[in-house]
């Protein structure tokens, strides 16, 4: 770990190795499913207190999450978004970056990818449809843009602007919605539908598993290639020692901005993914909580290429199966709400070494705030 | 990247533990076939949120109570457009006959599902208003009339009055809520045209604080009544109104318990009949077929119920007796009103104009 | 526009920024006790919603003070969650933040769902009246904006004085921002650093259970699902616009809803502004301050990071 | 001297350590040592890198327990479970790593974690007391001063300043004077004496032996955690004969200058000014290093060194002036000045690696953004491996496992992989802030032995330092910096400690530099 470093004992013989010091905070496999048993216990009680059956009810949410091919087609179309969204933020949080903007972002993607398709409505799918994907990728940055500057420029915490960013992007599309993007006949605040063109088709007909899913394979492979490369290199480094990569020649500004760019591309490309795959039309709610808990997902995972991936899988999984446990069993939402809660506590606690060390890099950067003191 | 793979083997062991441990508990997927109907409600909001989804909530409660051979499952809170499809999938793969969607969220998925579930009969509600949605065998349209909510408030408000200001209150700026409030705003000028309004929106359907802060407001800055056109907010305005003595109306369920004092009358609407209808036409298989009491409109063959004051899907909550606040004319007097409002409009006598 | 020429219009903006300010008052101070020890609570809304739904639940029947105690205590039951998982087993603060924001508001509302009939009557208690205070709230206008409000108003300006003095003056206030600037330096003077962690984090919760109290017992009255409408991520916003001061966040507090009530005021005095515009107003307040104060911000060095005692 | 909770009559022997072991894992790092301290004494306790002092230090601390062995307290069974307890016994230990707080001032931390201190704190009488003690010591600490914003010398004698305020009956001093100047080293001793005067005895652990005899009374010498000479008296030792005992092989401690040629100049500093918000700048400072030339930058720690460093590397934007390596201006671009091949060697080994990096991403970390080790943008991780196991080879980083992270290496084999990682190529310029710093003495014969070498291969060499034998080992020719500003320069052969000493004291006229 990294701190035994800086405590810079070098008179002496180190208490412990790193490797001891991070086998001691391993949380051992057993551990982490005990954690997740007593998740599961907690909330088959609290089943059993409210006259459901726990293992009816826990049945039917891994029905929902995996049962059929409907059920898995919903895990998969839940969890890409998640994981797109993972990814980039990820490549911000190597860079020592923590960005809460997803959310925001999502919904900029969405409207650039709904405006963009609308522009080329009698476009043939083949322009339309990379076309709208770029759109929306164009509008996420967009929407990250300005914290980045704040950030590489007057070092204004990018945690606090991004969530601001978020409210401005809610308040923005409710404003559209409700105004120029509304159709006259609508009284509720949605768009036309998705033009037809642009829309992604089904993998597997009956399902809600669209071509947009393979966007986050492709996302995936990218974060890969990302990790391995030398740009990638660079960027963590800075993530992990930020005055040593300066003075290694990698300018802060641009890491800062390009690091948040990417992550507002690929939240903005899921906008994109849900309004012409998913749903093929513009709510308010369009980005459900996909920015929120992608950023859960990145955390969970690592940061990681698999971690990611797995940690989207799980969370898309705990999505359809909380539902499938509503609407097979009725059992209330607030009841899903609090078993998926507990199970994503009892996942909280895996492995604790590799994302102290992630915090830690994120707030050595954020330190430079206190260090520019005058 | 030893520790890469362990972390990957670590989450699909849980993963695999988390899938055993409910897996072993296998299925049990046994509905006994008593003949009797299975019916599923969908609701925006939860049940008991004294507004739009608990009238639905309440309306099959009191159509079930009544036939008696029905079984039922309430689905609540699928406002997330990502929800409610599955939801409504979910229901019509486990053979419910009747699917109710009652909010304009479920249009979508309705469309995109009926074809799929041909056994299954669906009602959404406002499907008339997105663009390209369809009815055939098997789904139905329903819409209340936005200004059927609201007018008589507007009536109630200008006759009770005492000053010439009123305040509206209302959730987020929806076009239906703006709707609302200037059908309204047009039914308080036909009993007096010299009143003045004053409009605030707490920007949401739950934020209550806001709500309340915004009638404070409305009343800092002149208000003499108040009404609020919705929703869980409305808990807000009656606190404030009741606190400052000022008169209330609301749209979407009474806050007689809130402010005991100052509540004078609400509007809601009321399911049963419409739901009892439904389930006669389920069992006899009339269900999606526009028959007499089928009212099209746009086009051929498109099976719409309009819901309003006419047919009783709108009610006009009785005045509430018990208050205390000052009022223009006698409570009597406003109940009077409103009962020849809704006796002309049963009549056949008066619509309710759409305004704008 | 006239109106905004009149003093009245400013002073019921003023007094509405200071009610709306209240619950986030006590969710701030908390909130920055925790971060300045070097926890960062993103579980504060569903302290304050969990709060909220404790303390109606418990005035119905009994008495706002003790509701509003109690409310309280329910936001640290929750907030010992924090503890045992972040402080204790070291899982990841954003994480397990996210998952008791996710469980609060669903505890709340499932226990909502499940203690109330439709039709039937739902927990409920009247609202406070206003304190007045002899003569000051007898000036005009002025008056009722600042001195004419219940006692959680002023309870929670009272707080920020007690709160002021517990974090400068006090060896708890030492502690708290010693182990969440440098916790290492802190574990080699001697201070337990997991302890004073936990006890700020349980003073984060106990205080968002307050601000949900105040909120429901203050202002609203009876629950509603949601209710909080994102306040503890306001809260959040506060502490950082205030740099980490107790007296920061208290006039934070006051100047998000300031600028809030100012937007839902203006709704009548720009009719053609769409209400979202309005409603932007304090976020973009937010921001420029945010952007001002980044010069000297000083963000507590070991926010977010988990403490592993050696040895 | 005081009366603080836990000091009894203040009897018998201040401390005795009978028989104490300590094992790390594999390591047994103090075995079965026996040790008094004597009421009234300084005991320096001596011994190399990983000899066991700070172990024993922290043992008698109460940070951490002995396997075995048992110690007394001024005739008291002593037996502490924690730091706490140590400090509520009347032990106080001044760490090398020192436990200010930093985002506090001393007044607040005089107050912190202080045993027996009321629960609320009176701001205005823990002001008194810094300025009470401080005035008492001829010390000059602010009470109410950051210490972020303070000088290294000044939070040393804070931390003292703090533990004799708490009550200390026993002061344990762990390296103290590794970052200080001649004068705040001499201030320190007299503070030492004071100390003494007054009834405190002192463990006084360092590895610098010239300034024990002026220190100390008596000496124990530490080697692999066993005692080697007990209690002997400093003024009697012949402090050869201990440096052969502490370390094995004095050969190590000598230096062998090399001859080298001089050559035309490679590094330009003109006009060099820094306004920082940061640390403290640098203003006008003019310098020439030629090829094969090594210069050294004295002064006490805090007095520009670090802008200085970031100048010369291209870390900062300057104010005014310029940096021409081989003319060319690589000011203000760390890109450029990699470029130009100038190296690196960072002052703090933490800020100066990559800890949780492995040891062939940190060898080849100079290569980021180059595309050197890439096909299509990756990395190869073979290659990079490959040429960082050559390379830790050529520096003797052990292990040379390229897999192996950064933080599992020792402090002397962290500086050499940071060296294999700057020092690859000969560089033009090297700037070598602190290369021995804590270093034991094989690690630091290695260090000056690569200095040299670059100067050999041509470069010219800059080294930053705050010890003065580490610069007079090395450098040519001297300059001092005092707030950021020269304030003498002089060829090596002119130091002696009290020119040098006035100059980093600020106390020196002349003060601009000379050129080459």
């Amino acid at each position: 770990m990294a701190d035994v470093v800086a405590d810079g004992d070098l008179d002496d013989v180190r208490p412990t190795t790193p490797a001891d010091e991070e086998r001691r905070l391993t949380t051992s496999l057993s551990t982490s499913v005990l954690a997740v048993l007593i998740a599961l216990v907690i909330g088959g009680l609290i089943l059993l207190m409210s006259g459901e059956n726990p293992l009816t009810a826990y049945s039917a949410m891994v029905d929902g999450a995996f049962g059929s091919s409907f059920a898995l087609g919903e895990t998969l179309s839940r969890a890409a978004p998640l994981a797109i969204v993972g990814y980039g933020t990820a490549v911000a949080l190597r860079a020592g970056l923590i960005t809460i903007g997803a959310q925001g972002q999502v919904v900029a993607g969405a409207i650039g990818a709904l405006l963009t398709a609308q522009f080329f409505e009698n476009a043939p799918s083949a322009v339309a449809i990379p076309a709208a994907a770029l759109g929306g990728a164009l509008f996420g940055m967009a929407w990250v843009l300005i914290p980045a500057l704040l950030r590489a420029r007057f070092n204004v915490n990018e945690i606090l602007s991004t969530l601001l960013f978020t409210e401005f992007a809610a308040l923005l599309i409710e404003y559209l919605l409700n105004n120029p993007l509304k159709p006259p006949t609508a009284i509720t605040p949605q768009s036309e539908p998705y033009p037809k063109n642009g829309i992604l088709g089904l993998v597997v007909d009956g399902t809600r598993f669209h071509f947009g899913v393979f966007a986050a394979f492709a996302i995936g492979i990218a974060f890969v290639w990302w990790i391995r490369s030398d740009r990638g290199f660079s960027y963590d480094l800075y993530g992990e020692n930020p005055s040593l990569a300066q003075s290694l020649g990698i300018s802060s500004n641009r890491v800062i901005i390009n690091s948040l760019l990417i992550s507002g591309a690929t939240a903005g490309l899921v906008g994109w993914m849900q309004a012409a795959g998913l749903l093929q039309r513009v709510y308010v709610q369009i980005a459900s909580d996909i920015g929120f808990f992608g950023l859960v997902v990145a955390f969970l995972g690592g940061a990681t290429a698999g971690g990611v991936l797995v940690a989207a899988l799980l969370f898309g999984a705990l999505q359809s199966g909380g539902l499938a446990m509503q609407s097979s069993e009725g059992i209330p939402a607030s009841l899903s709400d609090i078993i998926q809660a507990l199970l994503l506590l009892g996942f909280s606690i895996r492995y604790a070494p590799q994302i102290i060390r992630l915090t830690r890099g994120v707030m050595a950067n954020f330190t430079l705030i206190g260090k520019r003191r005058a | 990247m030893a520790r890469r793979s362990s972390i990957l083997f670590k989450f699909l062991a849980l993963l695999m533990v988390f899938g055993l441990v409910a897996a072993a508990c296998g299925n049990d997927d046994d509905s006994e076939d008593d003949g009797a109907l299975k019916v599923a409600l969908l609701l925006p909001g939860v049940r008991n949120d004294n507004s739009f989804s608990q009238a639905a909530y309440e309306g099959l409660r009191d159509a079930v109570a009544e036939d008696g051979n029905v079984e039922t499952e309430v689905l609540e809170e699928i406002i997330d457009p990502t929800d409610s499809l599955p939801a409504l999938r979910d229901f019509a793969s486990q053979e419910f006959d009747l699917i109710l969607g009652h909010g304009i969220e479920y249009v979508d998925p309705i469309q995109q599902l009926y074809a799929e579930f041909p056994d299954v009969a669906f009602s959404m509600t406002g499907g008339i208003l997105v663009p390209g949605s369809v009815t055939a065998g098997n789904v139905v349209d329903w819409l209340y009339n936005v200004q059927d909510m609201a007018y008589p408030n507007g009536i109630l408000a200008a006759k009770a009055v005492i000053g010439e200001t009123i305040g509206i209150v209302g959730g987020p700026e929806f076009d239906f809520v703006k709707t609302m409030h200037q059908s309204f705003r047009d039914a308080a000028l036909s009993v007096n045209p010299d009143l003045n309004f004053l409009e605030g929106f707490a920007g949401s359907f739950v934020d209550v604080q806001a709500a309340a802060e915004v009638t404070q407001q409305l009343i800092d800055q002149g208000a003499d009544f108040i009404y609020c056109s919705g929703d869980g907010i409305c808990i807000g305005a009656a606190q404030t109104a009741s606190a400052a003595g000022i008169p209330l109306s609301v749209g979407f369920g009474s806050q007689e318990q809130t402010a005991p004092d100052v509540y004078l009358a609400a509007t809601v609407i009321r399911m049963k009949d419409l739901y009892l209808d439904f389930f006669n036409q389920v069992r006899t298989g009339t269900f999606g077929t526009a028959d007499g009491e089928v009212h099209a409109v746009g086009e051929e063959g498109y099976v719409f119920y309009p819901g309003g004051i006419f047919n009783a899907q709108v009610e006009v909550l009785p005045v509430n007796m018990a208050a205390t606040v000052d009022t223009a004319v006698g409570l009597d007097e406003l109940q009077a009103a409103l009962d020849e409002l809704v006796a002309s409009i049963e009549a056949g006598e008066f619509a309710i104009p759409f305004p704008g | 526009m006239s109106q905004l020429l009149e003093a009245t219009f400013w002073s019921a903006t003023v007094a509405g920024g200071m009610r709306l300010a209240t619950p986030l008052i006590y969710a701030s101070i908390g909130e920055t006790f925790a971060q300045r020890a070097g926890v960062l609570n993103l579980g504060l809304e569903g302290y304050m919603i969990i709060g909220a739904l404790s303390s109606l639940y418990v005035a119905d029947p009994t008495s706002a003070p003790l509701g509003f105690l109690v409310g309280g205590l329910a936001g640290m039951a929750l907030a010992s969650l924090m503890v045992l998982l972040s402080i204790r087993l070291f899982a990841n603060q954003v994480v397990v933040g996210f998952g008791l924001t996710i469980l609060g508001i669903g505890t709340t509302g499932y226990i909502f769902h499940e203690t109330t009939d439709v039709g039937g009557r739902d927990r409920q208690v009247s609202l406070p009246s206003e304190i007045d205070i002899p003569l000051l709230s007898d000036i005009p206008w002025l008056g009722d904006a600042v001195f004419g409000h219940s006692w959680y108003t002023w309870l929670s300006l009272g707080l920020v004085i007690v709160a002021g003095f517990v974090a400068s003056r006090t060896i708890f206030g030492l502690q708290a921002k010693a182990v969440g600037e440098d916790p290492d330096a802190a574990a080699a003077k001697g201070v337990d650093v997991l302890r004073i962690r936990t006890q700020a984090t349980l003073i984060s919760g106990f205080l968002g259970g307050l601000g949900g109290a105040a909120l429901m017992l203050g202002s609203v009255g009876r629950f509603q699902p949601y209710l909080t409408a994102n306040r503890g991520f306001i809260a959040l916003i506060v502490i950082i616009m205030a740099s980490w001061s107790i007296w920061g966040a208290a006039v934070g507090a006051f100047v998000f809803g300031f600028f809030e009530a100012l937007g839902f005021n203006l709704n009548n005095v720009f009719v053609d502004v769409p209400i979202e515009g309005l409603n932007a107003i304090p976020f973009f307040v937010a921001l420029v301050i945010l952007t001002v104060s980044a010069r000297w911000a000083r963000m507590p060095r070991g926010l977010g990071q988990n403490y592993v005692p050696t040895v | 001297m005081n009366s603080e909770p836990g000091a009894g009559p203040a009897t018998g022997t201040p401390l005795s350590v009978r028989g104490i072991s300590r094992r790390f894992g594999s390591v047994q790092a103090l075995a079965n040592v026996d040790f008094t301290l004597e009421s009234g004494e300084i005991h320096a306790l001596v011994g190399e890198n990983g000899a066991g002092k700070s172990t024993l230090a922290k043992i008698v601390a109460g940070s951490i327990r002995s396997d075995a062995g048992s110690m007394s307290l001024f005739g008291q069974p002593y037996e502490p479970l924690s730091r706490r307890e140590g400090a509520a016994a009347g032990v106080a230990h001044v760490r090398q790593q020192l436990s200010l707080v930093r985002g506090l001032t001393v007044a607040q931390n005089l107050q912190l974690g202080r045993p027996g201190a009321p629960a609320v704190f009176n701001a205005a009488a823990a002001r008194a007391e810094v300025e009470r003690w401080s005035d008492e010591f001829a010390l000059s600490v602010p009470a109410e001063t950051l210490v972020d914003d303070m000088p290294l010398a000044v939070r040393q004698q804070a931390e003292i300043l703090i533990a004799v305020a708490w009550g200390a009956r026993l002061l344990i001093l762990d390296e103290p004077s590794s970052a200080l100047g001649p004068l705040e080293t001499r201030a320190l001793i007299a503070l030492c004496h004071r100390l003494r005067a007054e009834g405190t005895p002192i463990l006084y652990i360092s590895h610098r032996l010239p300034e024990l005899a002026e220190l100390a009374d008596r000496l124990t010498v530490l080697r692999a955690g066993r005692v080697v000479v007990e209690g002997a008296d400093v003024r009697a030792a012949d402090l050869r004969e201990v440096a052969t005992l502490m370390i094995g092989d004095v050969t190590l401690l000598e230096v062998n200058r090399p001859e080298i040629e001089r050559g035309s100049t490679r590094l330009r500093v003109s006009d060099l000014s820094i306004s920082s918000t940061q640390e403290v700048g640098c203003y006008g400072l003019d310098f020439e290093v030629a090829g094969g030339e090594i210069l050294g930058v004295v002064g006490i720690a805090g007095n520009g060194q670090e802008s200085l460093a970031k100048a010369l590397t291209g870390q900062v934007k300057l104010s005014s002036g310029h940096v021409l390596v081989d003319e060319v201006d690589i000011s203000g671009s760390a890109r450029e000045a990699i470029a130009a091949g100038v190296a690196h060697l960072h002052e703090d080994r933490s800020t100066g690696l990559a800890a949780a990096f492995s040891v062939a991403d940190n060898a080849t970390a100079r290569y980021a953004g180059s595309r050197k080790f890439t096909r299509f943008g990756v990395r190869l991780p073979d290659k990079i491996a490959r040429h960082a196991r050559e390379l830790a080879e050529r520096f003797q980083v052990r292990p040379p496992e390229p897999t192996a992270k950064a933080s599992s290496l020792s402090g002397g084999n962290q500086q050499k992989l940071m060296a294999a990682r700057e020092l690859e190529k000969n560089p033009t310029v090297l700037v070598a802030h602190g290369p021995t710093k804590g270093l034991d003495p094989e690690a630091a014969k290695a260090m000056r032995d690569r200095c040299f070498a670059a100067a050999q291969a041509g470069g010219a060499v800059v080294v930053i330092s705050a010890d003065l034998d580490e610069v007079a080992d090395l450098a040519h020719r001297v300059i001092v910096l005092y707030r950021g500003a020269v304030t003498d320069a002089f060829p090596i052969e002119d130091m002696t400690s009290e020119r040098v000493g006035a100059a980093m004291a600020g106390l020196t006229e002349s003060a601009g530099a000379t050129s080459g």
